[in-house]
């Protein structure tokens, strides 16, 4: 956890936020953040109070976390992932501008895309690995696969499949920060399909009227498997949920990490001081199919190439390299620093045993206290 | 800490000047949340009101709001929040209104809350109570009896005291219980049953059935306000010479194997009583383990009697009849000791 | 059926709709309508359209609710009701306002505290009383209790307990008719604390994005059991909560009949036309417990009595006379024809068989159809 | 109509040319899309993308937008809307993503759903349906078997083909029947199970087991992918000499009592069989049965053999050991043939 997340440097980084929600025209596409100038709305110059190495940790982690996909499905398509492989190719920013403002004692609830938020608060890679190919080296030793896993040391919250199911339960973790006076924070992410089920209404909600210190992203990115968002929801923006809740709705331009960054950074302050919860709606783009097996016909290939301008790696990139934050060198160092932490940790995962079938009759209960044990 | 060997409190007859069965809740409660900070309360209009049944009036007071949590009307939230609190190391009590609506919370309780621990480790140490049961005229939305849908779940525990006594020393092992724990209180049995509550220091382990009454010639297991109705028909019986023995499950995930086997040993004969319908009811699994492990020593077929398989209607004529009362225990008895 | 119900007059009621939500502070009591001057907001003369007799009736039905709901209390207190009686005294003019905006054709689900809906839709007081009695001749044969009563003859549809979850259901019966191209609506009512139940959402999300002709009554009677609405919901009015399905959202005051009926009747123009779902947010009060054990004693006497000021009876009926649209004689002949209804349903109904124990198992699967008879 | 009286397609090994279980699934929506205008789907990702499995691939281009209706991720609410539709005449089905989901919508099933038309009258003719079944590395999310819960609920109906055949006449039959039907399809099954399948005017009718294979020394009762576990086990068991039948359950409820009691009849030796976990499953419902319909003619203990009482793992050894498999069967079988 880099310690760098602890700055409180005030942002000035204004968040569009609309409160006047509109009606949809039926089939209307959500809006989306505007293409071309990338980071435009920042100033020059070290910005918000990010020193170098944080910026360039920004970019570390992007890179590793599209790399680790890239990896992922490079093992799926080799057999050797034997579950559900789903990549986050497009949308590294919202989770890795998102994870990177909480702190070490925050606790996060990643779903199925959110790999760089895993990367983030600091996984060891080769688990992470470990995980998808089901070895006993990983955090559910083989029991659970693909991103379906938590470290309670790292403040990671395991996802189940079931979409919005995180959302009570981080709220139930914000909901133990607030009754014992803690100052910390917990974050969870959902999708504009798992938007529409009862647990994200329900855990919202709650969040809303206990002002718990829980901060929601919703990652927009147009689609829920082959659903598209303007037959998933009418409302104009996602963010427009908020008010039925009480709590502030930030739309942001999920392919702008420092944008993210800095949305879920003000959120996150906000509940850390005690103002309650914060829904942030990050709008991007998935680029590639639902998981593996999808190549995604149902998906406009002029969209895809629209957004393809605003990847937000590439983005973040050239305006680090323009502003003179960032060296060739440097550029190099990282990129090859990433390949070569992805090879080996790769290489070692694969090399990990796998678990022993009769070890998966342990471990149902839980052991110790009274009932159990007497 | 000890465990209770025999727990007083069945088949005595009420005492009026004994605590009731919702006491023995009640005190749980409150001893629990007395003795270790990490338990609290959470659930619908227990804190101002003190529950729909009253099980937690004045806790509010006595505990604070930070202890006493009233929420929205959210079961699913509720089961979640209480979920992700037990993760940060409390030991959250969830209260259903009614336990008909845990069916709202199903997915975090069978999905999220079950397999957490197997999945990847940490412990989640939470109790699900409320009312459960008929015979209040309740309907088919405040009469259910749920336990056989979550006793299918591995990962949950499945708890259903029939006394006062078990009440308390179930709910004290319960809370304490690193597992979810699905807590069934039976609202009939509320004000009706009296008898001694175990102190502070007891607890009545999970996994432990009881024998409520020794006898020789047949046995009920049961559980739940089937050990009444057994009770019952087992005293009717004895003055005509019957031996009926009742053992009292307690706990219906884990079941008490080595206690059902040991019933079939010593009476040969068996009925299977709960008050949830028949068909997939925990009498069925019951039945199982007994065909395959006390099959050579049943001298009869093993009986069940249960509710009908029916939605519990509200009209007093039809609710009698579709759950079971005292009578056909009797009946089903009769016809096995016949046998 | 009142044939009144069929008038299209255009309404010139403009129902109080703020677009831009505002956040609650925590403490804050939900937004209540102005007490005094009832029914201020009407012109003068036959308001929008409705002939004398339907504003006769409108009155006929909300006496028929209390004096109804007031004989099932007496009859919980006789001992002569053994499950829940839960009563809407103070809600009248929500319930009979808005099934009053509905058609023969269409469908509605009232909820717990909706005996008004069933009424006005056309019940047999026999039968209800019968209902709550447990009686062989009630539209539930005594299988259920209290208004868990349907008859699709009526276009009712019965509600289970589980709060919000005939909003789904309802959505599902405007689906078909949708589906099949017919010009029916379907309605239902929620209360400010079932609003926080998962099915809320979703069904009120797909009748959004699916624009079914769909219209949800909230009714914010200012507590859900003992809970009040600022432990409820954060947000600053339930019907805050639209802008997140991309649906209107309507506030009305829930004790002037005539200001529910027409942004109901509005609502119900729209989905009838084909523009979707509407949600309508009836602020009023319960003016009981949450049911007859309950003496609610948790609610600020204070609030009671300023809540008895705005009756919705009361201010009907003194406006009705007030602009001489209703006569003294006409309403105690009103009067007194409630009072002879009720005295004779409830007799009849307390003279009716109990249902034969051995019926109870039956029904339980329909019959017909390949599956079930061979 | 006709009902069929055997079905082919278990037990024949697979033929390439002949096709597989999930067209049959394919056909029978499509043909009582058909031959019903009140027939609609309804689903996620159903449409345009003609369902995860591609169950309903090129459907929306055939029937149109008002047959096929993609939804917003929300179970229940999709049950829900399917029982509205359904008091208006229409006759919904449902798709599950994979079962799995269903306990999202599990409120709206039990307490809606399955207890409308004893309350009030009304028909409730949805079918729900889903891919089910491990075997595939889904993990805990994705391997379910959840039967046994809905099997304790009075007003449902639950279905579970193992074969083409079986697989398009009981979603006919589950269509066309006029209650909730939970409709269990096995993904593992789904293009590795080939075999003819029934013409349009043939239902297999809900509650009827059937003998998958005839024999006399022992009895396996079984259904979904135990079937082909015992078809494989009774196999091998037969180049010993052994003659084990097979009864094909297919209907969990309404149990067929009938064809239960005549298979311990013949055989007197019973061996249940299922894939869902082996606590509170259908097993104990069967076993119960056998117990109290059967007892006489039992010449050994009612063996069970099911999934471990754990969540599904993900990993490969993990799964094979707690899913069971034709080994483990052979092996029961064996010791039951030897007692
Ligand atoms: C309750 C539930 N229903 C269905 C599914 C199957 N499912 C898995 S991912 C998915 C689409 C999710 O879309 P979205 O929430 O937008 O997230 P994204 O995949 O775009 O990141 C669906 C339908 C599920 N996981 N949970
Ligand atoms: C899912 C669910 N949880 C709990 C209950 C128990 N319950 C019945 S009514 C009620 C309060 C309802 O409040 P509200 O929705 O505001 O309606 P009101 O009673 O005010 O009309 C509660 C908690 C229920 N019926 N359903
Ligand atoms: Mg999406
Ligand atoms: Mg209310």
């Amino acid at each position: 956890m880099p310690a760098a997340r602890r700055s409180r440097a005030a942002s000035t980084a204004a968040p569009t936020r609309r409160s006047a929600p509109a009606v949809r025209r039926p089939g209307a596409a959500h809006p989306q953040p505007a293409a071309g100038s990338p980071l435009a709305a920042h100033p020059s110059g070290p910005p918000f109070g990010l020193t170098r190495d944080q910026l360039h940790r920004l970019l570390y982690l992007m890179l590793l976390n599209r790399a680790f996909d890239d990896r992922i499905s490079t093992l799926y398509r080799q057999g050797k992932i034997s579950g559900g492989a789903f990549g986050s190719r497009g949308q590294e920013a919202c989770s890795v501008g998102s994870a990177f403002a909480t702190q070490p004692q925050d606790v996060v609830g990643p779903m199925i895309r959110n790999s760089g938020v895993i990367l983030t608060r600091g996984l060891d890679l080769r688990r992470f690995f470990a995980n998808y190919l089901g070895r006993a080296t990983s955090p559910t030793g083989g029991r659970d696969g693909n991103t379906h896993l938590g470290d309670l040391s790292l403040g990671i919250v395991a996802p189940i499949s079931h979409l919005s199911a995180l959302i009570p339960v981080l709220a139930g973790v914000a909901l133990a920060f607030k009754l014992r006076g803690e100052k910390r924070v917990a974050m969870t992410w959902i999708g504009d399909g798992g938007s529409s089920v009862g647990d994200f209404h329900e855990g919202l909600n709650m969040a809303g009227v206990m002002r718990l210190p829980f901060v929601l992203v919703l990652e927009n990115n147009q689609y829920a498997y082959s659903t598209p968002t303007a037959s998933q929801c009418a409302a104009a923006r996602f963010a427009d949920k908020a008010a039925g809740y009480g709590i502030p709705g930030v739309t942001v331009d999920g392919n702008d990490v420092l944008a993210v960054y800095f949305a879920v950074r003000q959120a996150v302050e906000r509940a850390r001081e005690g103002n309650g919860p914060t829904l942030i709606e990050a709008v991007t783009m998935r680029m590639k199919g639902h998981a593996e097996h999808d190549d995604a016909g149902y998906v406009p290939k002029a969209l895809v190439a629209e957004w393809e301008k605003r990847d937000p790696i590439a983005r973040y990139r050239q305006w680090l390299v323009a502003r003179k934050l960032m060296t060739q060198p440097e550029e190099h160092a990282l990129d090859s620093r990433v390949a070569r932490e992805i090879d080996l940790a790769c290489e070692q995962a694969l090399a990990d045993p796998f678990p022993e079938g009769p070890s998966a009759l342990t471990g149902v209960y839980a052991e110790g206290g009274p009932g159990a044990s007497r | 800490m000890r465990a209770a060997e025999q727990s007083p409190g069945a088949g005595q007859g009420p005492q009026a000047e004994e605590p009731t069965y919702i006491q023995g809740i009640t005190e749980a409660l409150r001893e629990e949340l007395q003795s270790d900070p990490n338990v609290f309360l959470i659930g619908e209009d227990i804190g101002t009101y003190g529950g729909a049944f009253k099980v937690t009036k004045g806790f509010l007071q006595e505990f604070g709001p930070a202890r006493i949590v009233d929420t929205p009307i959210s079961e699913s939230a509720i089961v979640g929040a209480a979920t992700g609190a037990a993760l940060m190391g409390m030991r959250p009590v969830v209260e259903m209104q009614f336990i008909d609506f845990i069916s709202c919370g199903w997915n975090q309780i069978v999905n999220m809350a079950a397999k957490l621990h197997y999945r990847w480790g940490p412990s989640v140490p939470i109790t699900i109570r409320g009312p459960s049961g008929g015979y209040t005229h309740g309907g088919p939305f405040h009469s259910e009896n749920p336990e056989a849908w979550f006793c299918h779940v591995p990962g949950l525990k499945v708890v259903a005291p029939s006394t006062g006594w078990d009440a308390k020393g179930l709910l004290k092992a319960a809370i304490r219980d690193p597992n979810p724990v699905i807590y069934l209180e039976h609202k009939f049995l509320y004000r009706r049953i009296r008898g001694p509550l175990p102190g502070p220091d007891t607890v009545v382990p999970i996994g432990k059935a009881e024998v409520k009454r020794a006898g020789t010639d047949a046995s009920v297991i049961t559980y739940g306000s089937g050990v009444h109705l057994a009770l019952e028909a087992a005293a009717e019986l004895a003055r005509q010479g019957h031996s009926v023995e009742v053992l009292d499950l307690r706990t219906l995930r884990p079941l008490d194997l080595e206690a059902i086997v040991a019933t079939v040993e010593k009476t040969g004969k068996v009925l299977i009583l709960h008050e949830a319908h028949l068909t997939g009811g925990v009498g069925g699994e019951v039945a199982a383990l007994i065909a395959e492990h006390a099959f050579e020593r049943l001298d009869a077929p093993v009986m069940r009697l249960a509710s009908a398989d029916t939605p519990v209607p509200y009209s007093d004529a039809l609710e009698q009849f579709v759950l079971p009362d005292a009578a056909r225990v009797r009946q089903a008895l009769e016809s096995l000791l016949d046998y």
